[in-house]
């Protein structure tokens, strides 16, 4: 597979031009599919200033691109890209970005959402919602397990 | 044998990572957090509900079950909250 | 709900400012999808080197709008765009795009695949292969009918 | 009675729309298809495999069985294949 690529960011992702690189990546290619997931201004009803996302380097990354190489043996991708921010992020800005391309649509979105769904639960990436306290670290979601249970 | 820490258990012990050298009693994931709990008061804080806290021999997940004999770098995290 | 659109345009889609325009709908957007619909270099193995899109003026944008509307009544909606080509359009080039916001990926990612299937099968459009004879039209999917009967 | 053609249809006939003046027996979308077949070889032609061929009244779609009377204006076209 062409276009595939996996990258943790430290400053904004060009969501357009990630977009572009997926959807020529290959000349048969019918079907693209990105996911923006986007800092908030709310985290559970609380406003937020600012989200600080902390990574495991090495693990992360080693995470996501199994993801997508499972994607790709379950769906027939011609490419793949994720992308995902660490350090601080203001509302409005991607936090993550993941781009699928095939000849159909139904293996794209499957495929987006797949990878999604195992990123939220088992990439190393912490959230701490910054304007609260020391610890005012994110909790992670009950229904994202659910999300990735569908998929076993 | 190094331990790296992530999020609130970083920010609880406060050090990105250290290295220990536990007893040989001490053969699984589960039993070194039990080890660790017994270091002091922060660590006593920092692994209070060990149900919560997940583990990685190399980068890879593991279990509380899983040997840590040969692992050449083992983490602690929270559940992850990414994407 | 703002943000709402859906346009018939006769020239390139500009992919990248209508899922700008998406995201930036609402402040507590948490998950943008777009789907993007290309242009193959190849209908079913004979290779083209262009489509041509005709559609039924009005009721075009009548029917997408209604699945719009519905969707916006099966999930929490902050934002969703629909964009549909028509004339010729050349391999590589985008035929449709659709963009959805909402707080939480599960309902953007939903909303776009809703449309789309019900787009496929009831948005009256149709396409020719350029370089085939003159009755070359594409022949209905029956897999579009079947995606579009998973909804009822 | 206005009735407009797409796609292949168009095609087959050679004309976008046409006013037609069906007689009074003629009372629903299938009916309408019968008696227009009847109106030379285009049209045979072109409504060969009613099955095949979508209706709509007035940008609605409608099934064989819709009247057709009040319409103001009836579109007959190919399966949609957009998106």
């Amino acid at each position: 597979m062409s276009g595939e690529s996996v990258r943790i960011a430290a400053g904004a992702i060009d969501t357009a031009a990630e977009t572009r690189a997926v959807a020529e990546a290959a000349s048969n290619i019918g079907a693209v599919v990105t996911f923006s997931g986007i800092c908030r201004a709310d985290e559970k009803g609380a406003q937020i200033s600012a989200l600080y996302l902390e990574h495991y380097p090495g693990m992360a990354e080693q995470e996501i691109e199994s993801h997508v190489e499972e994607a790709r043996k379950r769906w027939p991708l011609m490419a793949a890209r994720v992308v995902h921010r660490v350090g601080r992020i203001e509302p409005g800005e991607t936090i993550v970005f993941v781009a699928t391309a095939s000849a159909h649509r139904e293996a794209a979105f499957q495929a987006a959402e797949f990878i999604m769904d195992y990123l939220k639960t088992s990439a190393p990436f912490w959230k701490r919602a910054e304007g609260g306290g020391k610890e005012a670290w994110v909790d992670a979601n009950e229904k994202d397990d659910r999300a990735a249970e569908r998929w076993k | 044998m190094k331990i790296v820490y992530f999020a609130w258990l970083r920010e609880r012990l406060d050090k990105t990572e250290e290295e220990v050298d536990p007893p040989p009693s001490v053969q699984t994931i589960g039993e070194l957090m039990d080890w660790l709990k017994t270091r002091g008061e922060e660590y006593a804080y920092a692994f209070d509900n060990p149900k919560v806290i997940r583990a990685a021999i190399d980068k890879t997940h593991v279990r509380p079950e899983a040997k840590i004999a040969g692992a050449g770098e083992i983490a602690f995290f929270p559940p992850m909250t990414g994407g």
